[in-house]
Protein backbone atom coordinates (compact mmCIF):
# COMPACT_ATOMS: atom_id res chain seq x y z
CA UNK A 1 0.00 0.00 0.00
CA UNK A 2 1.29 3.55 -0.38
CA UNK A 3 3.50 3.89 2.24
CA UNK A 4 4.41 2.44 5.77
CA UNK A 5 4.75 4.76 8.80
CA UNK A 6 8.09 6.69 9.08
CA UNK A 7 9.23 8.50 11.50
CA UNK A 8 12.67 10.42 11.29
CA UNK A 9 14.37 13.42 13.41
CA UNK A 10 17.19 15.50 12.16
CA UNK A 11 17.63 18.41 14.95
CA UNK A 12 18.57 21.99 13.00
CA UNK A 13 19.90 25.17 14.00
CA UNK A 14 15.58 26.13 14.27
CA UNK A 15 14.38 23.12 16.01
CA UNK A 16 13.68 19.39 16.23
CA UNK A 17 12.71 18.55 12.74
CA UNK A 18 10.24 15.24 12.67
CA UNK A 19 9.86 13.94 9.08
CA UNK A 20 6.52 11.72 9.07
CA UNK A 21 5.90 9.53 6.07
CA UNK A 22 3.59 7.34 4.62
CA UNK A 23 0.51 6.57 6.19
CA UNK A 24 -1.09 7.65 10.08
CA UNK A 25 -4.20 5.49 11.10
CA UNK A 26 -5.46 3.63 13.57
CA UNK A 27 -3.09 0.55 12.88
CA UNK A 28 0.33 2.34 12.14
CA UNK A 29 0.08 5.08 15.13
CA UNK A 30 0.15 2.63 17.65
CA UNK A 31 3.63 3.01 17.83
CA UNK A 32 3.72 5.92 16.79
CA UNK A 33 2.33 7.86 19.71
CA UNK A 34 5.26 7.01 22.07
CA UNK A 35 7.84 7.77 19.75
CA UNK A 36 6.72 10.75 19.02
CA UNK A 37 6.12 12.03 22.28
CA UNK A 38 9.56 11.24 24.04
CA UNK A 39 11.18 13.15 21.27
CA UNK A 40 8.87 16.31 22.41
CA UNK A 41 9.36 15.50 26.03
CA UNK A 42 13.48 15.48 25.55
CA UNK A 43 13.58 18.20 22.90
CA UNK A 44 15.39 21.45 24.17
CA UNK A 45 14.08 23.43 20.61
CA UNK A 46 10.83 24.25 18.90
CA UNK A 47 8.95 20.93 17.16
CA UNK A 48 8.98 21.13 13.27
CA UNK A 49 7.25 19.00 11.87
CA UNK A 50 7.82 18.33 7.78
CA UNK A 51 5.23 16.05 6.54
CA UNK A 52 5.90 16.29 2.46
CA UNK A 53 6.18 12.60 2.48
CA UNK A 54 2.79 12.20 4.78
CA UNK A 55 0.34 10.68 3.16
CA UNK A 56 -2.79 10.00 4.86
CA UNK A 57 -3.95 10.87 8.64
CA UNK A 58 -7.53 10.79 10.19
CA UNK A 59 -8.99 11.43 13.91
CA UNK A 60 -6.19 9.02 15.33
CA UNK A 61 -3.40 10.78 14.09
CA UNK A 62 -4.90 14.30 14.35
CA UNK A 63 -5.48 13.24 18.37
CA UNK A 64 -1.88 12.15 18.60
CA UNK A 65 -0.73 15.54 17.05
CA UNK A 66 -2.86 17.09 19.43
CA UNK A 67 -1.46 15.50 22.61
CA UNK A 68 2.11 16.46 21.51
CA UNK A 69 0.89 20.11 21.40
CA UNK A 70 0.08 19.44 24.82
CA UNK A 71 3.53 18.35 25.52
CA UNK A 72 5.25 20.75 24.15
CA UNK A 73 3.65 23.66 25.77
CA UNK A 74 4.06 22.32 29.07
CA UNK A 75 7.98 22.97 27.81
CA UNK A 76 7.03 26.23 26.59
CA UNK A 77 8.08 25.11 23.10
CA UNK A 78 6.25 25.86 19.91
CA UNK A 79 5.36 22.74 17.05
CA UNK A 80 5.11 23.96 13.66
CA UNK A 81 3.69 22.01 11.46
CA UNK A 82 4.69 22.62 7.52
CA UNK A 83 4.91 21.05 3.92
CA UNK A 84 0.83 19.62 4.61
CA UNK A 85 -0.53 17.91 1.74
CA UNK A 86 -3.68 19.83 0.76
CA UNK A 87 -6.09 17.17 1.18
CA UNK A 88 -4.56 16.73 5.13
CA UNK A 89 -4.48 20.43 5.54
CA UNK A 90 -8.05 20.21 4.47
CA UNK A 91 -8.38 18.15 7.79
CA UNK A 92 -6.72 20.60 10.14
CA UNK A 93 -9.32 23.56 8.57
CA UNK A 94 -12.61 21.52 8.88
CA UNK A 95 -11.56 20.40 12.77
CA UNK A 96 -10.09 24.07 13.79
CA UNK A 97 -7.11 22.49 14.58
CA UNK A 98 -5.34 24.91 12.16
CA UNK A 99 -6.09 27.61 14.77
CA UNK A 100 -4.19 25.83 17.10
CA UNK A 101 -1.14 24.67 15.53
CA UNK A 102 1.47 26.88 13.77
CA UNK A 103 1.03 25.88 10.00
CA UNK A 104 3.39 26.74 7.31
CA UNK A 105 4.32 25.81 3.98
CA UNK B 1 -27.52 0.38 -8.94
CA UNK B 2 -24.44 -2.03 -8.12
CA UNK B 3 -23.67 -3.48 -4.22
CA UNK B 4 -20.69 -4.29 -3.33
CA UNK B 5 -19.53 -5.93 0.26
CA UNK B 6 -17.09 -5.81 2.16
CA UNK B 7 -17.36 -8.14 5.68
CA UNK B 8 -14.46 -7.43 7.86
CA UNK B 9 -12.35 -8.35 10.97
CA UNK B 10 -13.39 -5.68 13.72
CA UNK B 11 -9.34 -5.06 14.16
CA UNK B 12 -7.56 -2.14 13.86
CA UNK B 13 -5.10 -3.88 10.99
CA UNK B 14 -7.79 -4.10 8.10
CA UNK B 15 -8.99 -0.59 8.34
CA UNK B 16 -6.49 0.08 5.81
CA UNK B 17 -8.31 -2.70 3.31
CA UNK B 18 -11.82 -0.91 3.70
CA UNK B 19 -9.83 2.33 2.57
CA UNK B 20 -8.21 0.15 -0.25
CA UNK B 21 -11.55 -1.10 -1.16
CA UNK B 22 -13.85 2.66 -1.17
CA UNK B 23 -10.82 3.99 -3.25
CA UNK B 24 -11.28 0.91 -6.08
CA UNK B 25 -14.90 1.44 -6.06
CA UNK B 26 -15.08 5.68 -6.14
CA UNK B 27 -12.06 5.62 -9.00
CA UNK B 28 -14.00 2.80 -10.67
CA UNK B 29 -17.27 5.73 -10.11
CA UNK B 30 -15.09 8.11 -11.64
CA UNK B 31 -14.15 10.31 -8.49
CA UNK B 32 -11.28 12.57 -8.42
CA UNK B 33 -8.48 11.69 -6.45
CA UNK B 34 -8.84 14.63 -4.25
CA UNK B 35 -12.63 13.47 -3.32
CA UNK B 36 -11.48 10.05 -3.05
CA UNK B 37 -8.98 10.89 -0.19
CA UNK B 38 -11.83 12.74 1.66
CA UNK B 39 -14.01 9.42 1.27
CA UNK B 40 -10.86 7.70 2.40
CA UNK B 41 -10.94 9.64 5.39
CA UNK B 42 -14.99 9.96 6.35
CA UNK B 43 -15.28 5.63 5.92
CA UNK B 44 -12.27 5.19 8.18
CA UNK B 45 -13.61 7.38 10.54
CA UNK B 46 -16.47 4.80 11.01
CA UNK B 47 -14.01 2.05 10.90
CA UNK B 48 -11.86 3.45 13.78
CA UNK B 49 -14.98 4.27 15.75
CA UNK B 50 -16.22 0.72 15.28
CA UNK B 51 -12.91 -1.22 16.05
CA UNK B 52 -12.48 1.48 19.42
CA UNK B 53 -15.82 0.50 20.57
CA UNK B 54 -16.11 -2.92 19.37
CA UNK B 55 -14.51 -4.77 22.35
CA UNK B 56 -14.55 -8.48 22.00
CA UNK B 57 -18.32 -8.75 21.61
CA UNK B 58 -18.45 -8.67 17.89
CA UNK B 59 -16.22 -10.24 15.52
CA UNK B 60 -17.01 -8.70 12.46
CA UNK B 61 -18.58 -6.09 10.90
CA UNK B 62 -20.20 -4.93 7.19
CA UNK B 63 -19.81 -2.32 4.56
CA UNK B 64 -21.68 -1.81 2.07
CA UNK B 65 -21.23 -0.05 -1.17
CA UNK B 66 -24.20 1.26 -3.15
CA UNK B 67 -23.07 2.12 -6.38
CA UNK B 68 -25.38 4.37 -8.85
CA UNK B 69 -24.44 6.65 -11.71
CA UNK B 70 -24.59 9.85 -9.58
CA UNK B 71 -23.85 8.79 -5.80
CA UNK B 72 -21.78 6.83 -3.83
CA UNK B 73 -23.74 5.38 -0.34
CA UNK B 74 -22.31 3.63 2.08
CA UNK B 75 -24.05 1.70 4.86
CA UNK B 76 -22.30 0.27 7.79
CA UNK B 77 -23.67 -2.67 9.80
CA UNK B 78 -22.73 -5.00 12.39
CA UNK B 79 -24.46 -7.84 14.41
CA UNK B 80 -23.67 -6.51 17.19
CA UNK B 81 -26.84 -3.75 18.02
CA UNK B 82 -24.79 -1.68 21.16
CA UNK B 83 -22.47 -0.95 18.20
CA UNK B 84 -25.60 1.80 16.57
CA UNK B 85 -25.66 5.23 17.16
CA UNK B 86 -22.03 5.17 18.17
CA UNK B 87 -21.26 8.97 17.32
CA UNK B 88 -23.80 10.06 19.68
CA UNK B 89 -23.13 13.06 21.82
CA UNK B 90 -19.72 12.89 20.28
CA UNK B 91 -20.68 16.07 18.17
CA UNK B 92 -17.48 18.36 18.88
CA UNK B 93 -14.82 15.52 18.30
CA UNK B 94 -12.65 15.12 15.62
CA UNK B 95 -14.29 12.10 13.69
CA UNK B 96 -17.89 13.66 13.56
CA UNK B 97 -16.57 17.05 12.40
CA UNK B 98 -14.58 15.05 9.61
CA UNK B 99 -17.11 13.19 8.56
CA UNK B 100 -19.89 15.26 8.50
CA UNK B 101 -17.77 17.92 6.39
CA UNK B 102 -16.75 15.41 3.55
CA UNK B 103 -19.60 13.65 2.98
CA UNK B 104 -22.90 14.65 1.31
CA UNK B 105 -25.42 13.15 3.70
CA UNK B 106 -24.50 11.00 6.31
CA UNK B 107 -26.90 9.51 8.60
CA UNK B 108 -25.30 8.82 12.42
CA UNK B 109 -28.52 7.13 13.79
CA UNK B 110 -30.88 4.84 11.38
CA UNK B 111 -34.35 3.78 12.16
CA UNK B 112 -33.20 0.79 9.41
CA UNK B 113 -31.32 -2.21 9.56
CA UNK B 114 -28.12 -0.78 10.31
CA UNK B 115 -25.76 1.14 12.17
CA UNK B 116 -25.20 4.16 9.94
CA UNK B 117 -25.15 5.47 6.79
CA UNK B 118 -23.37 7.95 4.27
CA UNK B 119 -23.30 9.29 0.51
CA UNK B 120 -21.57 11.84 -1.13
CA UNK B 121 -22.70 12.88 -5.02
CA UNK B 122 -20.46 12.52 -7.89
CA UNK B 123 -20.51 15.87 -9.63
CA UNK B 124 -21.04 16.12 -13.01
CA UNK B 125 -17.89 18.51 -13.91
CA UNK B 126 -15.66 16.26 -12.11
CA UNK C 1 -7.92 -17.14 11.33
CA UNK C 2 -9.05 -13.90 9.93
CA UNK C 3 -12.17 -13.80 7.18
CA UNK C 4 -12.87 -11.52 5.27
CA UNK C 5 -15.40 -11.42 2.86
CA UNK C 6 -16.04 -9.28 -0.74
CA UNK C 7 -19.06 -9.87 -2.29
CA UNK C 8 -19.07 -8.39 -6.15
CA UNK C 9 -21.27 -7.82 -9.32
CA UNK C 10 -21.05 -10.11 -11.86
CA UNK C 11 -19.38 -7.57 -13.93
CA UNK C 12 -16.10 -7.28 -15.95
CA UNK C 13 -15.62 -3.92 -14.60
CA UNK C 14 -15.49 -5.11 -10.79
CA UNK C 15 -12.60 -7.62 -11.66
CA UNK C 16 -10.21 -5.22 -10.71
CA UNK C 17 -11.76 -4.52 -7.31
CA UNK C 18 -10.91 -8.18 -6.45
CA UNK C 19 -7.56 -7.69 -7.43
CA UNK C 20 -7.25 -4.95 -5.20
CA UNK C 21 -9.02 -6.22 -2.30
CA UNK C 22 -6.69 -9.28 -2.14
CA UNK C 23 -3.49 -7.39 -2.79
CA UNK C 24 -4.69 -5.33 0.35
CA UNK C 25 -5.18 -8.68 2.16
CA UNK C 26 -1.47 -10.25 0.91
CA UNK C 27 -0.01 -7.32 1.36
CA UNK C 28 -1.20 -7.10 4.95
CA UNK C 29 -0.52 -10.72 5.75
CA UNK C 30 2.93 -9.68 4.38
CA UNK C 31 3.45 -11.47 0.52
CA UNK C 32 6.47 -10.33 -1.14
CA UNK C 33 5.43 -7.75 -3.76
CA UNK C 34 6.26 -10.69 -6.71
CA UNK C 35 3.32 -13.26 -4.82
CA UNK C 36 1.12 -10.13 -4.52
CA UNK C 37 1.48 -10.33 -8.35
CA UNK C 38 0.96 -13.68 -8.89
CA UNK C 39 -2.03 -13.73 -6.33
CA UNK C 40 -3.93 -11.39 -8.45
CA UNK C 41 -3.41 -12.90 -11.59
CA UNK C 42 -4.83 -16.73 -10.34
CA UNK C 43 -7.40 -14.73 -8.63
CA UNK C 44 -8.61 -12.91 -11.21
CA UNK C 45 -8.62 -15.70 -13.81
CA UNK C 46 -11.56 -17.34 -11.51
CA UNK C 47 -13.41 -13.83 -11.19
CA UNK C 48 -12.85 -13.65 -15.22
CA UNK C 49 -14.42 -17.36 -16.10
CA UNK C 50 -17.27 -16.35 -13.52
CA UNK C 51 -17.90 -13.02 -15.63
CA UNK C 52 -18.16 -14.89 -18.67
CA UNK C 53 -19.74 -17.95 -17.84
CA UNK C 54 -21.94 -16.24 -15.42
CA UNK C 55 -24.90 -14.92 -17.85
CA UNK C 56 -27.71 -12.70 -16.22
CA UNK C 57 -29.11 -15.76 -14.40
CA UNK C 58 -26.47 -14.34 -11.16
CA UNK C 59 -26.10 -10.98 -10.26
CA UNK C 60 -23.36 -11.36 -7.89
CA UNK C 61 -20.40 -13.70 -6.59
CA UNK C 62 -18.61 -13.78 -3.33
CA UNK C 63 -14.81 -14.04 -2.66
CA UNK C 64 -13.95 -15.84 1.28
CA UNK C 65 -10.15 -14.61 1.98
CA UNK C 66 -9.21 -16.68 4.54
CA UNK C 67 -6.11 -15.67 6.58
CA UNK C 68 -3.77 -17.71 8.86
CA UNK C 69 -0.26 -17.09 9.96
CA UNK C 70 1.37 -18.92 7.14
CA UNK C 71 -1.48 -19.17 4.07
CA UNK C 72 -4.07 -17.62 2.73
CA UNK C 73 -6.42 -19.75 1.07
CA UNK C 74 -9.27 -17.91 -1.42
CA UNK C 75 -12.97 -19.17 -1.58
CA UNK C 76 -15.34 -18.33 -3.94
CA UNK C 77 -19.17 -18.46 -4.03
CA UNK C 78 -22.04 -17.75 -6.03
CA UNK C 79 -26.07 -18.55 -5.84
CA UNK C 80 -25.76 -20.01 -9.29
CA UNK C 81 -25.11 -23.59 -8.62
CA UNK C 82 -24.51 -23.97 -12.76
CA UNK C 83 -21.27 -22.35 -11.89
CA UNK C 84 -19.51 -25.06 -9.88
CA UNK C 85 -16.62 -26.96 -11.83
CA UNK C 86 -16.98 -23.62 -14.06
CA UNK C 87 -12.88 -24.98 -15.16
CA UNK C 88 -13.87 -28.27 -16.04
CA UNK C 89 -12.37 -29.78 -19.30
CA UNK C 90 -9.92 -26.73 -19.97
CA UNK C 91 -7.28 -28.38 -18.35
CA UNK C 92 -5.19 -27.34 -21.73
CA UNK C 93 -6.62 -23.81 -21.36
CA UNK C 94 -4.55 -20.68 -20.31
CA UNK C 95 -6.72 -19.55 -17.52
CA UNK C 96 -6.35 -22.89 -15.72
CA UNK C 97 -2.66 -23.44 -16.63
CA UNK C 98 -2.26 -20.22 -14.78
CA UNK C 99 -4.18 -21.34 -11.68
CA UNK C 100 -2.34 -24.25 -11.27
CA UNK C 101 1.32 -22.57 -11.73
CA UNK C 102 0.39 -19.54 -9.45
CA UNK C 103 -1.12 -21.43 -6.43
CA UNK C 104 -0.08 -23.93 -4.26
CA UNK C 105 -3.37 -25.76 -3.88
CA UNK C 106 -6.38 -25.49 -5.88
CA UNK C 107 -9.60 -27.72 -5.82
CA UNK C 108 -11.73 -26.45 -8.70
CA UNK C 109 -14.78 -29.19 -8.22
CA UNK C 110 -15.16 -28.72 -4.78
CA UNK C 111 -17.74 -31.25 -2.77
CA UNK C 112 -18.58 -28.45 -0.68
CA UNK C 113 -20.62 -25.77 -0.59
CA UNK C 114 -18.98 -23.42 -2.84
CA UNK C 115 -17.63 -23.17 -6.22
CA UNK C 116 -13.76 -23.30 -5.64
CA UNK C 117 -11.06 -23.01 -3.96
CA UNK C 118 -7.11 -21.89 -4.14
CA UNK C 119 -4.50 -20.91 -1.42
CA UNK C 120 -0.83 -20.12 -1.42
CA UNK C 121 1.70 -20.58 1.90
CA UNK C 122 3.42 -17.54 3.18
CA UNK C 123 7.13 -19.02 2.88
CA UNK C 124 9.09 -17.91 6.13
CA UNK C 125 11.79 -16.45 4.17
CA UNK C 126 9.62 -14.07 2.33
CA UNK D 1 -5.62 2.48 -9.64
CA UNK D 2 -2.21 1.75 -11.48
CA UNK D 3 -2.76 2.55 -14.83
CA UNK D 4 -5.36 2.95 -17.41
CA UNK D 5 -4.72 1.08 -20.32
CA UNK D 6 -3.18 2.48 -23.11
CA UNK D 7 -1.62 1.66 -26.82
CA UNK D 8 0.27 4.23 -28.68
CA UNK D 9 1.97 3.40 -31.99
CA UNK D 10 5.36 4.72 -33.48
CA UNK D 11 6.40 3.67 -37.38
CA UNK D 12 10.17 2.59 -37.19
CA UNK D 13 12.47 1.21 -38.91
CA UNK D 14 12.38 -2.07 -37.98
CA UNK D 15 9.07 -1.72 -37.79
CA UNK D 16 5.47 -1.07 -36.18
CA UNK D 17 5.89 -0.35 -32.66
CA UNK D 18 3.31 -0.74 -30.05
CA UNK D 19 3.74 0.67 -26.17
CA UNK D 20 1.30 -0.87 -24.11
CA UNK D 21 1.38 0.49 -20.27
CA UNK D 22 -1.15 -0.01 -18.03
CA UNK D 23 -3.53 -2.92 -16.94
CA UNK D 24 -4.47 -5.06 -19.31
CA UNK D 25 -7.61 -7.23 -17.78
CA UNK D 26 -11.05 -8.44 -18.68
CA UNK D 27 -12.70 -4.77 -18.48
CA UNK D 28 -10.04 -2.70 -19.98
CA UNK D 29 -9.05 -4.98 -23.17
CA UNK D 30 -12.66 -4.80 -24.42
CA UNK D 31 -11.52 -2.14 -26.93
CA UNK D 32 -8.02 -2.98 -27.03
CA UNK D 33 -9.05 -6.46 -28.89
CA UNK D 34 -10.20 -4.42 -32.14
CA UNK D 35 -7.88 -1.83 -31.94
CA UNK D 36 -4.55 -3.99 -32.15
CA UNK D 37 -6.07 -6.34 -34.66
CA UNK D 38 -5.99 -3.33 -36.63
CA UNK D 39 -3.02 -2.16 -36.42
CA UNK D 40 -1.50 -5.84 -37.04
CA UNK D 41 -3.85 -6.26 -40.38
CA UNK D 42 -2.26 -2.50 -41.39
CA UNK D 43 0.86 -3.08 -40.80
CA UNK D 44 3.23 -3.33 -43.79
CA UNK D 45 6.45 -4.51 -41.19
CA UNK D 46 6.64 -6.73 -38.24
CA UNK D 47 5.18 -5.88 -34.77
CA UNK D 48 6.94 -4.75 -31.95
CA UNK D 49 5.32 -4.78 -28.79
CA UNK D 50 6.84 -2.57 -26.33
CA UNK D 51 5.95 -3.57 -22.39
CA UNK D 52 7.95 -1.81 -20.37
CA UNK D 53 4.93 0.47 -18.93
CA UNK D 54 2.61 -2.80 -19.23
CA UNK D 55 1.93 -3.57 -15.46
CA UNK D 56 -0.70 -6.30 -15.31
CA UNK D 57 -1.78 -8.98 -17.93
CA UNK D 58 -3.88 -12.51 -17.57
CA UNK D 59 -5.71 -14.83 -19.70
CA UNK D 60 -7.66 -12.47 -21.18
CA UNK D 61 -5.32 -10.16 -22.74
CA UNK D 62 -2.78 -13.47 -23.79
CA UNK D 63 -5.64 -14.27 -25.57
CA UNK D 64 -5.68 -11.33 -27.60
CA UNK D 65 -1.81 -11.36 -28.13
CA UNK D 66 -2.19 -14.99 -29.67
CA UNK D 67 -5.35 -13.37 -31.85
CA UNK D 68 -2.94 -10.74 -32.75
CA UNK D 69 -0.25 -13.21 -33.58
CA UNK D 70 -2.67 -15.34 -35.85
CA UNK D 71 -3.70 -12.44 -38.01
CA UNK D 72 0.25 -11.16 -38.09
CA UNK D 73 0.87 -14.84 -39.46
CA UNK D 74 -1.58 -14.65 -41.97
CA UNK D 75 0.12 -11.28 -43.23
CA UNK D 76 3.97 -12.87 -43.09
CA UNK D 77 4.90 -10.89 -40.39
CA UNK D 78 6.88 -11.62 -37.18
CA UNK D 79 5.41 -10.23 -33.57
CA UNK D 80 8.36 -9.65 -31.49
CA UNK D 81 7.65 -8.97 -27.84
CA UNK D 82 10.22 -6.99 -25.92
CA UNK D 83 11.03 -5.47 -22.61
CA UNK D 84 8.35 -7.54 -20.27
CA UNK D 85 8.43 -7.35 -16.69
CA UNK D 86 9.36 -10.20 -15.08
CA UNK D 87 5.59 -10.68 -13.54
CA UNK D 88 4.00 -10.99 -17.10
CA UNK D 89 7.23 -12.90 -18.36
CA UNK D 90 6.34 -15.71 -15.71
CA UNK D 91 2.77 -15.91 -17.39
CA UNK D 92 4.50 -16.74 -21.03
CA UNK D 93 6.51 -19.15 -19.48
CA UNK D 94 3.71 -20.89 -17.72
CA UNK D 95 1.32 -20.84 -20.53
CA UNK D 96 4.51 -22.20 -22.89
CA UNK D 97 3.37 -18.70 -24.91
CA UNK D 98 7.18 -18.11 -24.18
CA UNK D 99 7.65 -20.73 -27.42
CA UNK D 100 4.96 -19.31 -29.74
CA UNK D 101 6.13 -15.52 -29.47
CA UNK D 102 9.48 -14.38 -30.29
CA UNK D 103 10.44 -12.69 -26.60
CA UNK D 104 12.88 -10.19 -26.69
CA UNK D 105 14.84 -7.74 -23.46
N1 LIG E 1 -10.70 22.36 17.60
C1 LIG E 1 -9.92 21.85 18.59
N2 LIG E 1 -9.05 22.65 19.21
C2 LIG E 1 -8.26 22.16 20.17
N3 LIG E 1 -8.23 20.89 20.57
C3 LIG E 1 -9.08 20.05 19.98
C4 LIG E 1 -9.97 20.47 18.96
N4 LIG E 1 -10.70 19.40 18.57
C5 LIG E 1 -10.28 18.37 19.30
N5 LIG E 1 -9.29 18.74 20.15
C6 LIG E 1 -8.56 17.87 21.07
O1 LIG E 1 -8.02 16.78 20.33
C7 LIG E 1 -8.00 15.61 21.13
C8 LIG E 1 -8.66 14.48 20.39
O2 LIG E 1 -9.96 14.88 20.07
P1 LIG E 1 -11.20 13.92 19.88
O3 LIG E 1 -10.86 12.84 18.95
O4 LIG E 1 -12.33 14.80 19.51
O5 LIG E 1 -11.51 13.45 21.34
P2 LIG E 1 -11.22 12.09 22.11
O6 LIG E 1 -9.77 11.78 21.97
O7 LIG E 1 -11.63 12.52 23.50
O8 LIG E 1 -12.14 11.09 21.51
C9 LIG E 1 -8.69 15.96 22.43
O9 LIG E 1 -7.69 16.19 23.38
C10 LIG E 1 -9.45 17.23 22.12
O10 LIG E 1 -9.56 18.06 23.24
N1 LIG F 1 0.69 -22.94 -25.46
C1 LIG F 1 -0.02 -22.39 -26.46
N2 LIG F 1 0.52 -22.28 -27.68
C2 LIG F 1 -0.17 -21.71 -28.69
N3 LIG F 1 -1.40 -21.21 -28.58
C3 LIG F 1 -2.00 -21.30 -27.39
C4 LIG F 1 -1.36 -21.90 -26.28
N4 LIG F 1 -2.21 -21.87 -25.22
C5 LIG F 1 -3.33 -21.26 -25.68
N5 LIG F 1 -3.21 -20.92 -26.97
C6 LIG F 1 -4.20 -20.22 -27.78
O1 LIG F 1 -4.56 -19.00 -27.13
C7 LIG F 1 -5.93 -18.69 -27.34
C8 LIG F 1 -6.64 -18.45 -26.07
O2 LIG F 1 -6.48 -19.59 -25.27
P1 LIG F 1 -7.47 -20.07 -24.13
O3 LIG F 1 -7.77 -18.96 -23.21
O4 LIG F 1 -6.85 -21.28 -23.55
O5 LIG F 1 -8.71 -20.56 -24.95
P2 LIG F 1 -10.13 -19.96 -25.24
O6 LIG F 1 -9.93 -18.58 -25.77
O7 LIG F 1 -10.61 -20.94 -26.28
O8 LIG F 1 -10.88 -20.04 -23.96
C9 LIG F 1 -6.50 -19.86 -28.13
O9 LIG F 1 -6.56 -19.49 -29.49
C10 LIG F 1 -5.49 -20.99 -27.93
O10 LIG F 1 -5.44 -21.85 -29.04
Amino acid sequence: MSGELKLRQENKQEGTCIYISGEVDIYSSQGLKEKLYEIVDSSEKDIIFDCSELNYIDSTGLGIFVGALKKAKQNNKRIIITKLKENIKKLFVITGLDKVFVIEE
Amino acid sequence: MDCIELLLPLKAEYVSLARLAVSGVANRMGFDIETIEDIKVALAEVCNKLVQKGSNSVQSYKIVFNVSVDKLNIVFDCEDKSLRCIFEGEGEKLGVSIINALMDEVEFCSNNSYLMSMSIALKGDS
